[in-house]
Protein backbone atom coordinates (compact mmCIF):
# COMPACT_ATOMS: atom_id res chain seq x y z
CA UNK A 1 0.00 0.00 0.00
CA UNK A 2 1.06 3.71 -0.49
CA UNK A 3 1.82 5.88 2.60
CA UNK A 4 -0.36 8.39 0.61
CA UNK A 5 -3.67 6.99 -1.04
CA UNK A 6 -7.09 7.28 -2.06
CA UNK A 7 -8.35 3.65 -1.71
CA UNK A 8 -12.06 2.11 -2.04
CA UNK A 9 -12.42 -0.72 0.36
CA UNK A 10 -12.44 -0.53 4.43
CA UNK A 11 -9.18 1.35 6.02
CA UNK A 12 -7.32 -0.65 8.64
CA UNK A 13 -5.99 2.27 10.49
CA UNK A 14 -2.82 0.64 12.59
CA UNK A 15 -1.64 -0.42 9.02
CA UNK A 16 -0.95 3.56 8.58
CA UNK A 17 -0.17 3.51 12.12
CA UNK A 18 2.63 0.91 11.61
CA UNK A 19 3.54 3.02 8.34
CA UNK A 20 5.00 5.89 10.42
CA UNK A 21 6.70 4.29 13.33
CA UNK A 22 10.37 3.96 13.58
CA UNK A 23 13.10 3.90 16.80
CA UNK A 24 12.86 7.56 17.28
CA UNK A 25 9.52 8.16 17.42
CA UNK A 26 8.16 8.62 20.85
CA UNK A 27 4.53 9.50 19.93
CA UNK A 28 1.99 8.28 17.45
CA UNK A 29 -1.33 10.05 16.72
CA UNK A 30 -4.20 8.49 14.65
CA UNK A 31 -6.92 10.17 13.50
CA UNK A 32 -9.91 8.72 11.99
CA UNK A 33 -13.11 10.30 10.67
CA UNK A 34 -15.92 8.67 10.55
CA UNK A 35 -19.62 8.19 9.34
CA UNK A 36 -21.63 10.06 11.74
CA UNK A 37 -25.42 9.50 11.58
CA UNK A 38 -26.64 12.41 13.16
CA UNK A 39 -25.95 16.06 12.00
CA UNK A 40 -27.56 18.87 13.32
CA UNK A 41 -30.61 16.82 13.95
CA UNK A 42 -30.89 15.65 10.84
CA UNK A 43 -30.21 11.45 10.06
CA UNK A 44 -27.84 10.43 7.89
CA UNK A 45 -28.45 7.27 5.61
CA UNK A 46 -25.35 7.21 4.20
CA UNK A 47 -22.58 8.72 2.18
CA UNK A 48 -20.76 8.79 -0.52
CA UNK A 49 -17.46 10.24 -1.48
CA UNK A 50 -16.31 10.53 -4.67
CA UNK A 51 -12.28 11.66 -5.44
CA UNK A 52 -10.25 13.35 -9.00
CA UNK A 53 -7.88 10.60 -7.25
CA UNK A 54 -4.21 11.25 -9.00
CA UNK A 55 -4.53 14.55 -7.67
CA UNK A 56 -5.82 14.18 -4.25
CA UNK A 57 -3.51 11.48 -3.70
CA UNK A 58 -1.12 13.90 -4.95
CA UNK A 59 -2.12 16.56 -2.56
CA UNK A 60 -1.96 14.05 0.14
CA UNK A 61 1.56 13.67 -0.08
CA UNK A 62 1.73 17.34 -0.88
CA UNK A 63 -0.08 17.81 3.10
CA UNK A 64 2.60 15.58 4.04
CA UNK A 65 5.60 17.42 2.91
CA UNK A 66 4.20 20.39 4.31
CA UNK A 67 4.11 18.64 7.96
CA UNK A 68 7.74 17.42 7.41
CA UNK A 69 9.09 20.78 6.79
CA UNK A 70 6.87 22.93 9.58
CA UNK A 71 7.37 19.73 12.10
CA UNK A 72 11.27 17.87 11.17
CA UNK A 73 10.84 14.72 12.07
CA UNK A 74 7.18 14.01 12.15
CA UNK A 75 6.43 11.44 9.38
CA UNK A 76 2.90 11.03 7.85
CA UNK A 77 0.29 8.54 6.46
CA UNK A 78 -2.85 9.14 4.68
CA UNK A 79 -5.59 7.36 3.24
CA UNK A 80 -8.84 8.78 1.92
CA UNK A 81 -11.63 6.12 1.25
CA UNK A 82 -14.35 6.85 -1.68
CA UNK A 83 -17.84 5.22 -2.65
CA UNK A 84 -20.65 4.17 -0.35
CA UNK A 85 -19.79 4.41 3.43
CA UNK A 86 -22.03 2.99 6.19
CA UNK A 87 -22.55 4.85 9.60
CA UNK A 88 -19.25 4.97 11.30
CA UNK A 89 -16.99 3.93 8.25
CA UNK A 90 -13.82 4.94 8.72
CA UNK A 91 -13.27 7.65 5.82
CA UNK A 92 -10.34 8.98 6.14
CA UNK A 93 -7.10 8.14 8.40
CA UNK A 94 -3.89 10.31 9.25
CA UNK A 95 -1.32 8.53 11.06
CA UNK A 96 1.33 11.11 12.36
CA UNK A 97 4.73 10.02 14.32
CA UNK A 98 7.13 12.04 15.89
CA UNK A 99 10.03 12.35 18.68
CA UNK A 100 7.65 14.13 20.59
CA UNK A 101 3.97 14.07 21.31
CA UNK A 102 2.92 18.29 20.66
CA UNK A 103 4.48 17.68 16.93
CA UNK A 104 2.41 14.42 16.72
CA UNK A 105 -0.64 16.22 18.07
CA UNK A 106 -0.14 19.52 16.27
CA UNK A 107 0.68 17.84 13.23
CA UNK A 108 -2.23 15.99 12.88
CA UNK A 109 -4.50 18.57 13.07
CA UNK A 110 -3.31 20.30 10.52
CA UNK A 111 -3.30 17.60 8.05
CA UNK A 112 -7.17 17.32 8.33
CA UNK A 113 -7.43 21.41 8.02
CA UNK A 114 -5.39 20.90 4.93
CA UNK A 115 -7.69 17.96 3.77
CA UNK A 116 -10.99 19.59 4.09
CA UNK A 117 -8.82 22.87 1.71
CA UNK A 118 -6.61 21.88 -0.61
CA UNK A 119 -7.72 17.57 -1.37
CA UNK A 120 -10.28 16.84 -4.17
CA UNK A 121 -12.75 14.64 -2.50
CA UNK A 122 -16.18 15.33 -2.23
CA UNK A 123 -18.81 13.81 -0.07
CA UNK A 124 -22.93 13.36 -0.66
CA UNK A 125 -25.23 12.77 2.33
CA UNK A 126 -27.60 10.66 1.79
CA UNK A 127 -30.55 10.99 3.90
CA UNK A 128 -33.98 9.35 4.23
CA UNK A 129 -35.79 12.53 2.17
CA UNK A 130 -32.97 13.56 -0.11
CA UNK A 131 -29.53 13.96 -0.58
CA UNK A 132 -26.62 16.48 -1.36
CA UNK A 133 -23.31 17.05 -2.54
CA UNK A 134 -21.56 18.80 0.26
CA UNK A 135 -19.06 21.55 -0.38
CA UNK A 136 -17.63 24.61 0.88
CA UNK A 137 -17.02 23.16 4.85
CA UNK A 138 -15.47 26.36 5.23
CA UNK A 139 -18.33 28.32 4.76
CA UNK A 140 -20.19 26.27 7.58
CA UNK A 141 -20.75 27.07 11.06
CA UNK A 142 -18.32 25.69 13.14
CA UNK A 143 -18.44 22.51 14.28
CA UNK A 144 -20.43 21.31 11.79
CA UNK A 145 -18.18 19.00 10.47
CA UNK A 146 -16.37 16.53 12.29
CA UNK B 1 -7.50 18.77 -27.61
CA UNK B 2 -7.94 19.05 -24.09
CA UNK B 3 -9.57 16.66 -21.76
CA UNK B 4 -11.83 18.66 -19.25
CA UNK B 5 -12.81 16.35 -15.98
CA UNK B 6 -16.38 17.61 -13.87
CA UNK B 7 -16.55 16.09 -10.18
CA UNK B 8 -19.36 16.26 -7.97
CA UNK B 9 -22.55 18.29 -7.82
CA UNK B 10 -20.78 19.70 -11.38
CA UNK B 11 -20.32 16.68 -13.07
CA UNK B 12 -24.71 16.32 -12.38
CA UNK B 13 -25.16 19.59 -14.12
CA UNK B 14 -22.82 18.77 -16.98
CA UNK B 15 -24.19 14.90 -17.08
CA UNK B 16 -20.56 13.97 -18.60
CA UNK B 17 -17.42 12.93 -16.17
CA UNK B 18 -14.95 14.35 -19.03
CA UNK B 19 -15.05 15.50 -22.30
CA UNK B 20 -12.42 16.06 -25.00
CA UNK B 21 -12.65 19.99 -26.32
CA UNK B 22 -10.52 21.57 -28.76
CA UNK B 23 -9.42 24.60 -26.11
CA UNK B 24 -5.55 24.53 -26.59
CA UNK B 25 -4.71 27.87 -26.40
CA UNK B 26 -7.20 29.18 -23.80
CA UNK B 27 -6.36 30.46 -20.86
CA UNK B 28 -7.64 29.04 -17.69
CA UNK B 29 -10.14 31.65 -17.11
CA UNK B 30 -11.07 31.44 -21.13
CA UNK B 31 -12.01 27.51 -20.26
CA UNK B 32 -14.46 28.67 -17.10
CA UNK B 33 -16.02 31.08 -19.99
CA UNK B 34 -16.50 28.17 -22.51
CA UNK B 35 -17.84 25.68 -20.06
CA UNK B 36 -20.14 28.59 -18.11
CA UNK B 37 -21.72 28.75 -21.68
CA UNK B 38 -21.76 25.62 -22.59
CA UNK B 39 -23.52 24.40 -19.16
CA UNK B 40 -25.87 27.82 -17.69
CA UNK B 41 -26.67 25.62 -14.57
CA UNK B 42 -22.70 24.97 -13.70
CA UNK B 43 -21.50 27.53 -10.75
CA UNK B 44 -17.81 27.44 -12.33
CA UNK B 45 -17.14 30.73 -10.43
CA UNK B 46 -17.26 28.19 -7.43
CA UNK B 47 -14.58 26.03 -9.12
CA UNK B 48 -11.16 26.12 -9.20
CA UNK B 49 -9.40 24.59 -11.93
CA UNK B 50 -6.53 22.01 -12.07
CA UNK B 51 -4.76 21.57 -15.28
CA UNK B 52 -2.42 18.22 -15.03
CA UNK B 53 -3.62 17.66 -11.51
CA UNK B 54 -2.22 21.22 -10.15
CA UNK B 55 -3.98 23.98 -8.97
CA UNK B 56 -4.31 26.49 -11.86
CA UNK B 57 -3.86 30.14 -12.09
CA UNK B 58 -6.66 32.20 -14.14
CA UNK B 59 -3.51 33.47 -16.63
CA UNK B 60 -2.34 29.74 -17.36
CA UNK B 61 -2.95 28.77 -20.91
CA UNK B 62 -3.33 24.92 -21.70
CA UNK B 63 -1.22 23.40 -24.32
CA UNK B 64 -2.36 20.59 -26.34
CA UNK B 65 -3.09 17.25 -24.75
CA UNK B 66 -3.33 19.10 -20.89
CA UNK B 67 -5.89 17.41 -18.25
CA UNK B 68 -7.71 20.09 -17.04
CA UNK B 69 -10.16 19.45 -14.43
CA UNK B 70 -13.42 21.79 -12.21
CA UNK B 71 -12.87 21.34 -8.68
CA UNK B 72 -15.97 22.50 -6.71
CA UNK B 73 -15.84 23.54 -3.41
CA UNK B 74 -13.94 20.14 -1.55
CA UNK B 75 -15.81 18.11 1.21
CA UNK B 76 -13.26 15.49 2.23
CA UNK B 77 -12.88 14.21 5.58
CA UNK C 1 -10.93 -5.30 29.07
CA UNK C 2 -11.21 -2.61 31.19
CA UNK C 3 -11.91 1.33 29.81
CA UNK C 4 -9.38 2.07 32.36
CA UNK C 5 -6.43 -0.63 32.75
CA UNK C 6 -3.22 -1.44 33.76
CA UNK C 7 -1.68 -3.93 31.28
CA UNK C 8 1.17 -6.33 31.60
CA UNK C 9 1.06 -7.65 28.12
CA UNK C 10 1.39 -5.65 24.57
CA UNK C 11 -0.65 -3.19 23.92
CA UNK C 12 -3.45 -3.27 20.35
CA UNK C 13 -4.56 0.25 20.51
CA UNK C 14 -7.25 -0.85 18.01
CA UNK C 15 -8.72 -2.48 20.59
CA UNK C 16 -9.33 0.92 22.60
CA UNK C 17 -10.93 2.91 19.57
CA UNK C 18 -13.31 0.13 19.14
CA UNK C 19 -14.11 0.81 22.39
CA UNK C 20 -15.19 4.49 22.12
CA UNK C 21 -16.51 4.50 18.97
CA UNK C 22 -20.36 4.52 18.46
CA UNK C 23 -22.54 6.39 15.49
CA UNK C 24 -22.73 9.90 17.14
CA UNK C 25 -18.64 9.89 16.73
CA UNK C 26 -17.66 11.29 14.11
CA UNK C 27 -14.01 11.64 15.15
CA UNK C 28 -11.40 9.55 16.73
CA UNK C 29 -7.98 10.42 18.11
CA UNK C 30 -5.46 7.77 19.02
CA UNK C 31 -2.72 8.47 20.68
CA UNK C 32 0.22 6.13 21.48
CA UNK C 33 3.08 6.31 23.52
CA UNK C 34 6.27 4.45 22.55
CA UNK C 35 9.55 3.97 23.73
CA UNK C 36 12.24 6.03 22.27
CA UNK C 37 15.61 4.93 21.42
CA UNK C 38 17.44 7.80 21.66
CA UNK C 39 16.39 10.65 24.23
CA UNK C 40 18.72 14.10 24.50
CA UNK C 41 21.93 12.02 22.83
CA UNK C 42 21.36 8.64 25.74
CA UNK C 43 20.52 5.31 23.71
CA UNK C 44 17.99 3.42 25.80
CA UNK C 45 18.42 0.26 25.98
CA UNK C 46 14.62 -0.23 27.51
CA UNK C 47 12.20 0.92 29.52
CA UNK C 48 10.77 -0.98 32.90
CA UNK C 49 7.60 0.66 34.31
CA UNK C 50 6.10 0.02 37.63
CA UNK C 51 2.72 1.17 38.64
CA UNK C 52 0.88 1.68 42.28
CA UNK C 53 -1.96 -0.89 39.80
CA UNK C 54 -5.45 0.04 41.74
CA UNK C 55 -4.80 3.68 42.19
CA UNK C 56 -3.72 3.56 38.73
CA UNK C 57 -6.42 2.42 37.24
CA UNK C 58 -8.88 4.74 39.74
CA UNK C 59 -6.94 8.06 38.17
CA UNK C 60 -7.22 7.45 34.50
CA UNK C 61 -10.88 6.41 35.18
CA UNK C 62 -10.91 9.98 36.77
CA UNK C 63 -9.07 11.50 33.52
CA UNK C 64 -12.37 10.00 31.69
CA UNK C 65 -14.40 11.57 33.90
CA UNK C 66 -12.66 14.90 33.98
CA UNK C 67 -12.66 14.64 30.12
CA UNK C 68 -16.40 13.84 29.61
CA UNK C 69 -17.66 16.86 31.65
CA UNK C 70 -15.05 19.16 29.85
CA UNK C 71 -15.48 17.89 26.84
CA UNK C 72 -19.69 16.90 26.94
CA UNK C 73 -19.91 14.13 24.38
CA UNK C 74 -16.34 12.95 24.23
CA UNK C 75 -15.43 9.09 25.53
CA UNK C 76 -12.31 7.99 26.41
CA UNK C 77 -10.57 4.78 27.44
CA UNK C 78 -6.89 4.48 28.93
CA UNK C 79 -4.34 1.37 28.71
CA UNK C 80 -0.91 1.82 30.46
CA UNK C 81 1.12 -1.17 30.04
CA UNK C 82 3.73 -2.10 32.77
CA UNK C 83 7.26 -4.31 32.87
CA UNK C 84 10.07 -4.04 30.65
CA UNK C 85 9.15 -2.49 27.49
CA UNK C 86 11.03 -2.90 24.29
CA UNK C 87 12.51 0.51 21.80
CA UNK C 88 9.35 1.26 20.01
CA UNK C 89 6.91 -0.85 22.09
CA UNK C 90 3.86 0.98 23.25
CA UNK C 91 3.62 2.20 26.61
CA UNK C 92 0.58 4.66 26.71
CA UNK C 93 -2.69 4.33 24.38
CA UNK C 94 -4.93 6.97 24.53
CA UNK C 95 -8.04 6.49 22.69
CA UNK C 96 -11.11 9.80 22.34
CA UNK C 97 -13.82 9.90 20.63
CA UNK C 98 -16.09 12.69 19.99
CA UNK C 99 -18.83 13.95 17.80
CA UNK C 100 -16.31 16.88 16.40
CA UNK C 101 -12.88 16.60 15.39
CA UNK C 102 -11.48 19.27 17.40
CA UNK C 103 -12.63 18.02 21.08
CA UNK C 104 -10.85 14.78 19.90
CA UNK C 105 -7.70 16.25 19.41
CA UNK C 106 -8.00 18.55 22.60
CA UNK C 107 -9.24 15.64 24.94
CA UNK C 108 -6.47 13.47 23.86
CA UNK C 109 -3.54 15.71 24.11
CA UNK C 110 -5.39 16.75 28.05
CA UNK C 111 -5.61 12.64 28.89
CA UNK C 112 -1.55 12.21 28.42
CA UNK C 113 -0.56 15.73 30.42
CA UNK C 114 -2.97 14.77 33.04
CA UNK C 115 -1.51 11.11 32.74
CA UNK C 116 1.92 12.66 33.22
CA UNK C 117 0.63 14.82 36.33
CA UNK C 118 -1.85 12.56 38.64
CA UNK C 119 -1.01 8.33 37.78
CA UNK C 120 0.92 6.64 40.11
CA UNK C 121 3.09 4.94 37.22
CA UNK C 122 6.81 5.00 36.76
CA UNK C 123 9.76 4.72 34.36
CA UNK C 124 13.27 3.79 34.70
CA UNK C 125 15.35 3.98 32.28
CA UNK C 126 17.83 1.29 31.01
CA UNK C 127 20.86 2.83 29.40
CA UNK C 128 24.37 1.10 28.40
CA UNK C 129 25.62 2.59 31.46
CA UNK C 130 23.34 2.34 34.43
CA UNK C 131 19.36 3.02 35.00
CA UNK C 132 17.75 5.70 36.79
CA UNK C 133 13.89 5.97 37.87
CA UNK C 134 12.68 9.03 35.98
CA UNK C 135 10.47 11.57 38.25
CA UNK C 136 8.62 14.73 38.11
CA UNK C 137 8.87 15.50 34.20
CA UNK C 138 7.44 18.92 34.81
CA UNK C 139 11.07 20.18 36.03
CA UNK C 140 12.31 18.88 32.66
CA UNK C 141 13.09 21.15 29.83
CA UNK C 142 10.39 21.42 27.77
CA UNK C 143 10.30 18.47 24.72
CA UNK C 144 12.23 15.84 27.22
CA UNK C 145 9.02 13.59 27.26
CA UNK C 146 7.16 12.02 24.43
CA UNK D 1 -2.57 -1.44 61.78
CA UNK D 2 -1.46 0.26 58.73
CA UNK D 3 -0.24 -1.09 55.00
CA UNK D 4 2.67 1.58 53.70
CA UNK D 5 3.46 1.09 50.43
CA UNK D 6 6.74 2.32 48.75
CA UNK D 7 7.18 2.48 44.83
CA UNK D 8 10.23 3.37 42.30
CA UNK D 9 13.08 5.13 43.75
CA UNK D 10 11.67 5.21 47.34
CA UNK D 11 11.51 1.36 47.13
CA UNK D 12 14.95 0.74 46.55
CA UNK D 13 15.94 3.44 49.13
CA UNK D 14 13.87 1.37 51.84
CA UNK D 15 14.18 -2.42 50.10
CA UNK D 16 10.92 -2.77 50.81
CA UNK D 17 7.69 -2.54 48.99
CA UNK D 18 5.01 -2.77 51.63
CA UNK D 19 5.17 -3.01 54.96
CA UNK D 20 2.81 -3.07 58.16
CA UNK D 21 3.24 -0.29 61.05
CA UNK D 22 1.05 0.73 64.19
CA UNK D 23 0.12 4.42 62.69
CA UNK D 24 -3.47 4.56 63.63
CA UNK D 25 -4.10 8.01 64.59
CA UNK D 26 -1.01 9.71 62.91
CA UNK D 27 -1.59 12.57 60.79
CA UNK D 28 -0.27 12.33 56.62
CA UNK D 29 2.63 14.55 57.96
CA UNK D 30 3.20 12.39 61.18
CA UNK D 31 3.46 9.40 58.90
CA UNK D 32 6.43 11.79 56.42
CA UNK D 33 7.95 11.94 59.63
CA UNK D 34 8.16 8.66 60.73
CA UNK D 35 9.34 7.62 57.47
CA UNK D 36 12.03 10.23 57.03
CA UNK D 37 13.16 8.94 60.69
CA UNK D 38 13.15 5.12 59.43
CA UNK D 39 14.52 5.69 56.34
CA UNK D 40 16.95 8.71 56.10
CA UNK D 41 17.54 8.02 52.40
CA UNK D 42 14.38 8.96 51.32
CA UNK D 43 13.21 12.21 49.62
CA UNK D 44 10.08 12.35 51.48
CA UNK D 45 9.83 15.41 50.89
CA UNK D 46 9.29 15.24 47.32
CA UNK D 47 6.69 12.29 47.19
CA UNK D 48 3.00 13.15 47.74
CA UNK D 49 1.38 10.59 50.17
CA UNK D 50 -1.90 8.48 49.13
CA UNK D 51 -4.75 6.99 51.54
CA UNK D 52 -6.59 4.21 50.13
CA UNK D 53 -5.53 4.94 46.97
CA UNK D 54 -6.45 8.89 46.59
CA UNK D 55 -3.68 11.83 47.42
CA UNK D 56 -4.20 12.69 51.08
CA UNK D 57 -4.05 15.92 52.79
CA UNK D 58 -1.17 16.42 55.50
CA UNK D 59 -3.41 16.84 58.16
CA UNK D 60 -5.63 14.01 57.13
CA UNK D 61 -5.45 11.00 59.92
CA UNK D 62 -5.09 7.29 59.37
CA UNK D 63 -7.50 4.85 60.93
CA UNK D 64 -6.86 1.36 61.54
CA UNK D 65 -6.89 -0.93 58.20
CA UNK D 66 -5.70 2.33 56.09
CA UNK D 67 -3.57 1.76 53.37
CA UNK D 68 -0.83 4.84 52.59
CA UNK D 69 1.63 4.99 49.35
CA UNK D 70 4.50 7.02 49.25
CA UNK D 71 3.88 8.40 45.57
CA UNK D 72 7.53 9.80 44.54
CA UNK D 73 7.00 12.51 41.19
CA UNK D 74 5.18 10.28 38.75
CA UNK D 75 6.41 9.08 35.19
CA UNK D 76 4.43 7.51 33.33
CA UNK D 77 3.06 8.46 29.40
Amino acid sequence: MKTFEIVTHAIDPQHYADMVLRPEAGAVTLFTGHVREWTKGVRTLYLAYEAYVPMAEKKLAQIGAEIEERWPGAQTAIAHRIGELAISDIAVVIAVSSPHRKAAYEANEYAIERIKEIVPIWKKEIWEDGEEWIGDQKKKPEGDGV
Amino acid sequence: MITVHYFAGLKEVTGVSQEQANLSGYTVQQLAQWAAEKYPGIDAGAARIAVNEEYALPEDRLQPGDVAAFIPPVSGG
